[in-house]
């Protein structure tokens, strides 16, 4: 078993420490301060860099700092939003990871007493084509997402994939969920002197130790790392999900939060601290799977357990519905109004420090320098030899293979992606899911019955970018995510983001960091979308080094009304027009790397109000219902975007590529070349002069660049008189690649 | 009186809400939860649905741990008076495990999980059962699974008296999890109950399918209300004079 | 009273085709090359822990369990008190 | 050359807990009346067969197969050949 210890405190930390108690700290408080003082639980390096950030905005009620944000979405409906990710624990137990990630996030939506509605998930790998255990994390992550998901009733809507050698032997596993509360319900942090302090869910073990700071330091797959298996109980969580529901109904308890990274020593410090109250706690009342230490208890991560405070007068009513699901809870104290955590085990009492100190890390400061890396391929950035024509059809081939680009289908199927009756639109069918809200039960008013509403979310991120570019890649992704919310008829009104690096403490890395989060912020603050949450995960490092800078952006879109959900196919007959500007900007492309293998610096750059003029006149098509469909143009380029758009109307095409508005001087880049800020969108030819009155409007480019053709058996690329051809099966098949690699799920 | 419906809720079912929400907000009746541990009912029901999802995680095999509480020997009471009982998906598995239906389930032959629209072939008589009532034999509707343990497995003579007894009522047209002669859903002799691994109620509302398949010719609605309006259209025909089940 | 250990193991019976021990012979044996292996079928053992006076009424007790409780579906598994 | 039927037993460490075997004693066994029961822990037999010149080799083969294609893993679970 391991041993408690204070591995990660520096003497820093253990000097100011000793100076904001004035004493010695013991070996209880030492344990619990070294797991809030963590990088996971304090954000002691990113705190002074997120402030940056917009976080105010029409929607928005509750911003970050809270367990999840909150947007108010009208007619007494509340939105909740969060991320996180599981990425140590996934690449030690990819099953178990990747499924208790998903009930950690679950929580942190029943804190704020909202309802979990849908997950999206996004997934990062290194080479399965190539590696087995690549194959062996794939497969595995899946299939605990499926099965948490699944079991718990909360549909898995959205996501995405990516592969990159950088995580070789590791992998990243990031869930968000989405809840939904009814206004006059919404639970924030509430509590007075003598609440009582509740946990219920499974009983306490010695499971998790110290997994907040495992996820704190370099992951290095050792025996050590043993302690942070976690076993995931779905079946728990989702009785604690239909528990704390009926407790926000009965309106009987006055906080809620869960128990994740850091354990009850977390969860306690930072709830007396928000509550700027003391608490009184009996360790000996807490239910426990074995006899443990006074420190193990409190830093145990065992899964699926919630922290409740609940008035004396409620306690009854209480603890009858935990015992109608059978959950186990121990009442372990109450609140006081001293500010201090007093802890007493076995009769005595084993801690007393102010939740303030505890709640509140030092600051750390991390040095910044770009590092040389970026230097060196702005230097050595060459173009490939330009391949024939004739080899075109080949690349474009491949690149659909390419398991970044490929359909995600074998991944979407295993995930119940339907469960709850909201989802309108369903992965693969679009680029954003779109769901229903508004059901009865999700509004402050029974009558409103059937007025729904419709949201969009989707979550991107590209490492490739990111890495040879984190302020413009960074900047890119949320472009990307809010292109995609747009391409189903949604405004985007906020978002949710996870910054993933490396170790904080190498300067190199936390340069991209630091540029990372001035792309997302300076994109938010001109696109007014505020940012209401979000988490860092630092020292994503492996043997090899860091991971890729790896920042991802949810987006959360509203949709006008049902009628202009967007969930078409392109019809036979129909134009493909393309709005947006094509340039040379190939780094971090798939084409360059994938087939390539070659960095180059020229990543794409956002032109901000480019990008909201581009993405205006897509809604407001889709919003006047003119278009079968739409596409946004990125991953692969201009290329793949038309091949996926053949492949999801099952009909062929006919392009004429010198008609696309471009700045290219070479065909490839124009093929592959992924610029940000363009849309492929098929319509009805008859509504052509009606198109482009709307488009008159916006200062965009704009071209009508072929057309869809049901008779045709392919996808035929016209350019100043060669032409090459692309059967549908071809790329059908190039297209189910990952089915094909990873076989059968056992 | 107004038709009741009971919604039968085990710790872990997950499309109890689905259902109640079909029931109450699209059919316009009444419904109603039942807790699993429930071994009397004080009220009266019309009709029971078993839901889908994961009643205690499936754990040990689907279904058959909720098979012995308390609230199902209630249901096998009532299903042999008589009383229309549809079970979906898990619904459908508690069902066999709790021997009302033939027949056990497997693992899917892709050995995962599969969310997916298939084709769905009535494979009897409409009026063979309360549920299928204003259908004809031999029509197709689209309607989602979402299983995991889907597969469904009977021995071959049991297998030979279903048929005689015309007890396979749905079939697969596009067999998702390798279930042993297309089976999608069965029936007991005497068909007030049946099972079924899709889930109509996913398929009630057009806005809820996908596009290709939002042509229905039911305006407005999925495939999947003919479920529950010929259930609703055969308790309507019994009239007033039948007498609830208690 | 003491506390015996009981196994019981419940696999499919021999003509009940097995698609997780297949998968695993297919993708994951013969592709890592280990051509000498034949057949795979995988079962599921229950450790069950139980008071009895003597192992016999131990076995006895768990097997009664497992028919009366349904541990195991008769119609697709047999099971073995170990 | 003969064939050898090894079996694989892979279960979670004993310290890890067991939330299906849990389950299993507390809402079907338990509930069921069965209350001599102290425990109930799952666990998964691959039952192989296997081409080898002598038992030993058979098992031999066995475990390295296991442990090189991850039949189990080696964080969570411990896998014995019998
Ligand atoms: N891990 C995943 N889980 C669920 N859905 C996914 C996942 N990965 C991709 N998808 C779905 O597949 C579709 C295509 O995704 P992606 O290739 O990321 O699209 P885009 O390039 O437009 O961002 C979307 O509907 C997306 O939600
Ligand atoms: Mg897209």
């Amino acid at each position: 078993m391991p041993k408690v210890s204070t591995m990660s405190l520096t003497d820093e930390e253990i000097r100011y420490l000793r100076d904001a108690i004035a004493r010695e700290p013991n070996s209880v408080e030492l344990s619990m301060v070294s797991a809030e003082w963590s990088e996971h639980c304090s954000y002691k390096s990113s705190k002074p860099y997120l402030k940056i950030f917009s976080t105010e905005g029409r929607y928005v009620l509750v911003g970050p700092g809270y367990d999840a944000g909150v947007l108010d979405i009208g007619d007494g409906m509340l939105l909740t939003v969060h991320i996180e990710s599981h990425n140590h624990p996934s690449a030690v137990e990819p099953y178990g990871g990747a499924a208790t990630g998903i009930g950690g996030v679950i929580r942190d939506i029943l804190s704020m007493g909202s309802r979990p509605i849908a997950l999206l998930n996004a997934l990062r790998f290194g080479d399965i084509r190539h590696d087995n255990h690549a194959r062996w994390l794939f497969k595995n992550v899946v299939r605990g997402i499926a099965d948490y998901g699944n079991c718990i009733g909360v549909p898995t809507v959205a996501g995405e994939v990516e592969f990159d050698d950088s995580f070789t032997n590791y992998c990243l596993v990031d869930v968000a969920c989405i809840g939904i509360a009814r206004r006059d319900r919404l639970v924030m942090l509430k509590g007075d002197a003598d609440d009582l302090i509740v946990v219920a869910g499974n009983r306490t073990g010695r499971d998790g130790i110290h997994g907040a700071s495992f996820a704190s330091r370099a992951f290095e797959g050792e025996e050590e790392d043993r302690s942070a298996v976690q076993i995931p109980d779905p079946f728990m969580g989702k009785l604690l999900i239909d528990a704390t529901m009926e407790c926000v109904e009965k309106g009987c308890v006055k906080a809620i939060k869960d128990l994740g990274g850091g354990g009850l020593a977390c969860c306690l410090s930072e709830t007396a601290d928000r509550l700027g109250k003391g608490m009184l706690v009996m360790l000996d009342a807490l239910h426990v799977r074995e006899s443990m230490s006074a420190e193990e208890m409190m830093i145990s991560e065992s899964q699926e357990r919630m922290l409740y405070i609940v008035e004396p007068s409620r306690l009854e009513e209480f603890k009858a519905i935990m015992d109608k699901y059978e959950i186990p809870y121990s009442v372990l104290g109450r609140l006081t109004d001293d500010g201090y955590l007093s802890i007493y085990h076995d009769g005595k009492q084993v801690a007393r420090i102010k939740a303030s100190i505890v709640a509140n890390a030092p600051i750390a400061r991390r040095n910044a320098v770009k590092p040389p890396y970026i230097e060196e391929i702005a230097a050595n950035s060459r173009k490939p030899e330009m391949p024939e024509y004739e080899d075109v059809a080949e690349i474009i081939l491949e690149l659909l293979a390419d398991p970044s680009i490929a359909s995600k289908e074998w991944v979407y199927r295993q995930y119940d992606h339907e469960v709850g009756l909201r989802t309108v639109v369903k992965p693969g069918y679009a680029d954003a899911s779109v769901l229903r809200i508004g059901l009865r039960h999700d509004r402050d008013d029974e009558d409103a019955d059937g007025k729904y509403r419709y949201i969009a979310v989707k979550v991107d991120g590209n490492s490739k970018h990111c890495y040879i570019d984190p302020y413009n890649g960074s900047m890119g992704c949320f472009s990307e995510a809010c292109r995609n919310v747009a391409c189903v008829g949604a405004e985007p009104i906020a978002m949710v983001d996870h910054l993933q690096f490396g170790s904080p403490e190498d300067e190199h890395v936390f340069w991209t960091f630091i540029e990372s989060v001035r792309g997302l912020a300076d994109y938010g603050r001109y696109m007014k979308i505020p940012c209401v949450g979000g988490k860092v995960s630092f020292y994503n490092e492996t043997r090899q080094g860091a991971i890729k800078p790896t920042p991802l952006v949810c987006v959360v879109g509203l949709v006008g009304d049902g009628s202009m959900v967007m969930k078409g196919h392109a019809g036979d007959g129909d134009m493909l027009m393309i709005i947006g500007l094509t340039k040379d900007e190939m780094g971090g492309s798939e084409y360059y790397e994938y087939i390539h293998s070659t960095l180059s610096a020229d990543v794409p750059k956002v032109d901000l109000e480019y990008d909201k003029h581009a993405r205006d006149a897509v809604l407001a098509l889709v919003r006047s219902g003119l278009l079968t469909s739409v596409h946004d143009c990125s991953k692969g380029g201009l290329a793949v975007a038309i091949a996926e758009m053949c492949i999801a109307s099952g009909i062929g095409a006919r392009v004429e590529l010198s008609n696309v508005p471009h700045t290219c001087t070479r065909l490839d880049d124009l093929l592959f070349s992924e610029s940000h800020s363009r849309f492929l969108v098929s319509l009805r030819r008859d509504y052509l002069d009606a198109v482009n009155r709307v488009l008159a409007d916006y200062p965009v480019h704009k071209a009508v660049i072929g057309a869809f053709n049901s008779d045709s058996d392919s996808l035929l690329l016209e350019y100043k008189g060669s032409s090459i051809s692309i059967s549908m099966d071809s790329m059908l098949d190039a297209y189910s690649s990952i089915a094909r690699l990873m076989g059968h799920g056992g | 009186m107004p038709i009741r419906i009971g919604i039968v809720v085990f710790p872990g079912s997950n499309c109890d809400r689905d259902i109640y929400h079909i029931l109450k907000n699209i059919m316009r009746v009444d419904a109603e939860f039942i807790w699993h541990k429930r071994d009397d009912l004080n009220a009266y029901y019309d009709a029971m649905i078993i839901p889908g999802g994961f009643a205690y995680a499936d754990r040990l095999r689907a279904g058959v741990i909720a098979a012995f509480s308390p609230v199902m020997q209630v249901v096998k009471r009532l299903a042999r008076d008589g009383m229309p009982v549809l079970g979906i998906c898990n619904g459908f598995q508690i069902l066999v495990e709790s021997g009302l239906l033939p027949g056990a389930f497997m693992r899917n032959d892709s050995l995962t999980f599969i969310c997916r629209w298939t084709r769905l072939r009535l494979d009897v008589d409409g009026s063979r059962t309360p549920f299928t009532l204003l259908l004809d034999k031999g029509s197709i509707i689209n309607i989602p699974v979402a299983n995991q343990e889907g597969k469904y497995y009977v021995d071959e003579d049991t297998l030979r008296e279903m048929e005689r007894n015309e007890q396979i009522v749905f079939r697969y047209e596009d067999n998702p999890n390798g279930s042993l002669y297309d089976i999608g859903g069965v029936c007991n002799e005497e068909g007030n109950v049946l099972g079924m691994m899709p889930h109509p109620e996913r398929a009630c509302e057009i806005i809820l399918a996908p596009q290709h398949m939002s042509n229905s010719i039911l305006h407005g609605y999925g495939d999947g209300i003919m479920i529950f309006r010929s259930l609703i259209s055969y308790l309507y025909a019994k009239g007033e004079h039948h007498e609830p089940y208690r | 009273m003491p506390v015996y250990k009981v196994n019981v193991l419940i696999e499919n019976k021999p003509y009940i085709s097995d698609p997780e021990g297949d998968t695993i012979l297919k993708d994951l044996v013969l592709k890592g090359g280990y051509h000498q292996v034949r057949s795979i079928r995988v079962a599921k053992m229950l450790k069950v822990e139980v008071e009895a006076k003597s192992v016999e009424e131990a076995r006895e007790m768990v097997r009664r369990m497992c028919d009366e409780l349904r541990l195991y579906n008769p119609m697709l598994s047999i099971c073995k008190v170990e």
